[in-house]
């Protein structure tokens, strides 16, 4: 085992036991206890959006930051790749 | 504890991914940990969207005022989904694409044989 | 309309504006392209004008008092907030004005420093995006948002790193950062799950609003504090920052400082503001159980601040390649403001918290610009020698006098030498750290003087001494890296002189922002 | 011929492109309605661009589309998103703002009782933007991924 080994099993393991405790405290599967913001959407994004799929409503309006985002991380991939595999020479 | 299964899975995903990348020492299986772990944190948010008995989040020809609205999943969850989806597929290709140049530089995928020419 | 309209406008849609600007540019930099080069090299400059114009209308608001709240396809906050929301508070406006003074820094530099390379349109792309992700991070109200930033202002840095990919070791940098701040990223967004299922909110104020302090939450603040300190460098995962800032070109490095201090924001937000509702409650005399968290975890941050430096400076004595010796001098740089966070965070509470938080935030700005200038310095030099060893650089004061005075200000300002700004802030971290412990407090200044022996020792054998014979005809650098180097220069003097002045009006704002989150949590839900 | 399959693939993968078109415009059209949206769409059509990069090989496709191109196209994709999000900033007043919805005719709400079916306002623009710039985008990725690695291969053959 060389030391870059055991340091790495140290942090491996702190991780598995952060990761386990917080799996097993978590609200158990299908009972979130809150749903304010998420009931809300449900109910009025037909409303106020006009789109019935609701994930759109929130992808496209109520986050729709998040989507400016989102594809604004795609065309800096783009641009990165482009960029890595230029050629180097004018 | 039994209802958690869900969970467990998520966290079985993201320390098969971490053990990848912390052991492993070939660069593609790195970016395939990495991978993992994001395989993970995606499930991991879509477990959080399931309500018990409940429909995707889609008004098929009802609105809220009709009788007999379905029980739906919640909506945010799924949204950050798929933001985290795709940045995953950006992140993926970059390293991708480092991965390529650093196999043309060098002639291995090792990193302990990385470093070998100082330039 | 007349002026002051406008400018209320202008003023009210700032924090949408500073992000959306540069994005646009950066969307437009491929069009204009086409044009020519010194067409595209304008319009990007202008645009980060366009930036930094809206970010010192923002910020002397934000200074004078008012926290601006910027509601994205509404008008107003509404119940439950299920929208995203920029909150502008004194710190956001401190660190964006850092970002702004290094982004122009950067773009003008660039003009002259990039201009033998292909590929320019993508760089300046990138550039712009790095902009836009940093002011994003800084200028967000919502946990989500602040991770795709996170993942614009990473993925940016890393394809810029790897920009010379004709040279293995930068593509290696450029991987081994984006390895650190993938897994960093995940975590972030692991720890923001976590919070989501429990409290059914994304925004900073809710959230911060209603923490109950659970297992979990201390898991998050963990797990979160742990990823955006690993992104910031600290010691046990600080090998990706000398690699990444040695290899990439001097004015991506500038950006990148810029980048890593977004990260620390990212950890003062967290520990001050989204988990700092007790601190109101420890204050006033009740200590909750909260603050046993905070001592716990200020003291690790203190000791792995204390190992940072000491690593920092170490492996600066030893390094004979000038980029990565900076880089080195930066880790222990990021040293000094965790060991005020820390400080501030042990000492909850009291006067020297306030102190030692004050000298933190004001050892980002100055560490942002000393660390800044001396890599625009390095850049200077490998541009006019196209040698990056120190043992193979001599007299070069002779030849580049300005960039000479620039190396000086910069060296003097990093080790905290009395006339110039890093003494004004190291000061404050001194004396609070020796609240906390007296040794402490000593290790640092020592770490300090040793910074100072190692540039000296630069100053004399790359500067002074015998001119090398194949340097004999090296000339100043062109007219736009001087003008980038001494807009930082003229920054860092200004800074030295009046330091009462720059803490009264500019950190003392941030300072308090950080020492209560009332008035950021109120903001958002007390308007309802 | 450098990279491309025989001549089953070529025909095969030429018959259903358009299959693969068709599917994904139609999801990125959808979006605000069914599961979908620019997103989830662009990533089908820019699979079967991939499809045919594969049947065709990199260097017949890069003789047809080069990544500039695709490039300009991927920024006219997300000018046209965040130009937008500055029509909210313009006629909404906040930036952002879904400033068809509500306000004009064709992209109304039904709940007011001016069109049949729900249209969301600037959403089936912003998708279609979207789904441009993820076309664009992820088939430039691919394309310059393959390109760069079969040109090695092509150099020690």
């Amino acid at each position: 085992m060389s030391k870059r080994a055991i340091a790495g099993a140290i942090f491996f393991s702190i991780v598995a036991v952060f990761l386990v405790f917080s799996a097993l405290m978590t609200h158990s599967f299908g009972n979130p206890d809150e749903t304010e913001m998420d009931q809300y959407i449900i109910d009025n994004s037909q409303e106020e959006v006009g789109a019935d799929n609701s994930v759109t409503g929130v992808v496209f309006d109520y986050r729709g930051f998040d989507t400016l985002g989102e594809a604004t991380v795609l065309f800096t991939a783009v641009a990165g790749v482009i960029l890595i595999f230029r050629r180097l020479k004018k | 504890m039994i209802y958690n299964i869900p969970f467990i899975a998520v966290v079985a995903l993201v320390l098969i991914g971490l053990y990848t990348v912390v052991f492993k020492r070939n660069l593609i299986k790195i970016v395939i940990g990495i991978t993992l772990i994001e395989s993970g944190v995606n499930l991991f948010l879509i477990t959080l969207a399931y309500r018990q008995d409940s429909t995707a989040p889609i008004w098929h020809g009802i609105t809220a005022s009709s009788d007999n609205v379905p029980f739906m999943s919640l909506p945010v969850p799924h949204a950050l989904t798929l933001t985290s989806i795709v940045i995953g597929v950006a992140v993926l290709a970059l390293m991708l694409s480092l991965v390529i140049h650093i196999y043309r530089h060098y002639g291995t995928l090792n990193v302990n044989k990385l470093g070998g020419d100082e330039e | 309309m007349n002026i002051e309209q406008i400018l209320d406008t202008f003023l009210r849609h700032s924090p949408a504006l500073i992000v959306a600007i540069p994005l646009l540019g950066a969307f437009l930099t491929p069009l204009i392209s086409k044009i020519n080069e010194k067409a595209r090299n304008a319009f990007v400059i202008i645009t980060i004008l366009a930036t930094n114009f809206f970010i010192f209308l923002l910020a002397s608001d934000v200074f004078a008092g008012n926290i601006h709240t910027y509601v994205f396809g509404a008008r107003n906050i509404s119940t439950p907030l299920v929208r995203i929301l920029f909150e502008v508070d004194g710190l956001s406006a401190f660190m964006i004005i850092i970002a702004g003074i290094l982004s122009l820094a950067a773009v003008i530099y660039s003009w002259s420093f990039m201009k033998e390379n292909t590929g320019l349109d993508k760089f300046y792309t990138l550039m712009l995006l790095m902009t836009a992700g940093m002011l994003g991070m800084m200028l967000t109200g919502d946990m989500f948002n602040f991770f795709v930033f996170l993942e614009i202002t990473s993925i940016a840095s890393c394809a810029l790193i790897a920009f010379w990919t004709n040279k293995g070791k930068a593509v290696e940098a450029g991987f081994k950062y984006i390895t650190i701040s993938a897994i960093g990223a995940l975590f972030v967004l692991f720890a923001i799950a976590l919070l989501y299922a429990q409290y059914d909110a994304l925004n900073i104020a809710v959230l911060a609003n209603n923490i109950q302090y659970t297992f979990l939450d201390k898991i998050a603040l963990v797990v979160l504090i742990a990823a955006l300190a690993m992104k910031a460098g600290i010691v046990p995962m600080h090998m990706w920052l000398p690699d990444a800032y040695g290899r990439a070109p001097a004015s991506v490095t500038l950006l990148l400082v810029g980048a890593t201090q977004a990260s620390l924001y990212g950890v003062f937000r967290v520990c001050f503001t989204l988990y700092g509702k007790r601190l109101g409650t420890t204050i006033a005399g009740s200590i909750g159980e909260g603050i046993s968290l905070y001592i716990l975890l200020g003291t690790i941050l203190v000791i792995l601040a204390i190992v940072t430096i000491l690593i920092g400076v170490m492996m600066a004595l030893k390094q004979i390649d000038f980029k990565r010796m900076i880089a080195y001098a930066a880790v222990a740089e990021i040293g000094y403001m965790f060991l005020a966070v820390g400080a501030g965070l042990t000492t909850l509470g009291t006067a020297v918290s306030m102190n030692a938080i004050k000298g933190g935030i004001f050892h980002i700005i100055n560490d942002a610009l000393d660390v800044g200038l001396l890599f625009l310095v390095a850049g200077a030099i490998y541009y006019a020698t196209k040698q990056t060893s120190l043992n193979n650089m001599g007299g070069l004061a002779r030849n580049m006098k300005y960039t000479t005075v620039f190396f000086l200000i910069g060296l003097l300002a990093v080790s905290g030498m009395p006339p110039l700004n890093g003494f004004a802030s190291k000061i404050l971290i001194y004396e609070s750290v020796y609240q906390v412990n007296p040794v402490l407090s000593i290790v640092a200044i020592l770490c300090s003087i040793l910074l100072l022996a190692v540039f000296i020792k630069v100053f004399h054998s790359a500067f002074l001494g015998p001119e090398q014979p194949d340097l004999k005809d090296v000339k100043e650098v062109p007219k736009s890296m001087l003008l980038a180097m001494g807009l930082i220069a003229c920054i860092i003097v200004f800074f030295g002189l009046f330091p009462e002045m720059v803490v009264n009006n500019i950190v003392q704002p941030a300072a308090n922002a950080l020492a209560s989150n009332m008035n950021y949590i109120s903001q958002v839900t007390g308007v309802i | 011929m450098n990279g491309g399959m025989s001549k089953i693939v070529k025909t095969i993968s030429s018959i259903t492109f358009p299959l693969a078109l068709i599917y994904g415009l139609y999801i990125i059209a959808h979006g605000h309605l069914t599961p979908g949206g620019g997103f989830q769409g662009g990533a089908v059509v820019a699979s079967g661009c991939a499809m045919i990069l594969v049947a065709y090989g990199s260097i017949w496709t890069m003789g047809k589309v080069k990544e500039k191109q695709l490039s300009i196209l991927e920024s006219l994709g997300a000018i046209a998103f965040i130009g937008l999000a500055f029509l909210g900033l313009i006629f909404g007043f906040v930036f952002f703002k879904n400033f068809l919805i509500g306000e004009g005719l064709i992209f109304d709400n039904p709940a007011l009782g001016l069109s049949d079916i729900y249209t969301a306002g600037f959403i089936p623009l912003m998708n279609f933007a979207v789904g441009l710039k993820v076309i664009a985008g992820l088939f430039a990725i691919v394309l310059v991924m393959a390109y760069a690695t079969t040109k090695k291969e092509a150099k020690t053959k």
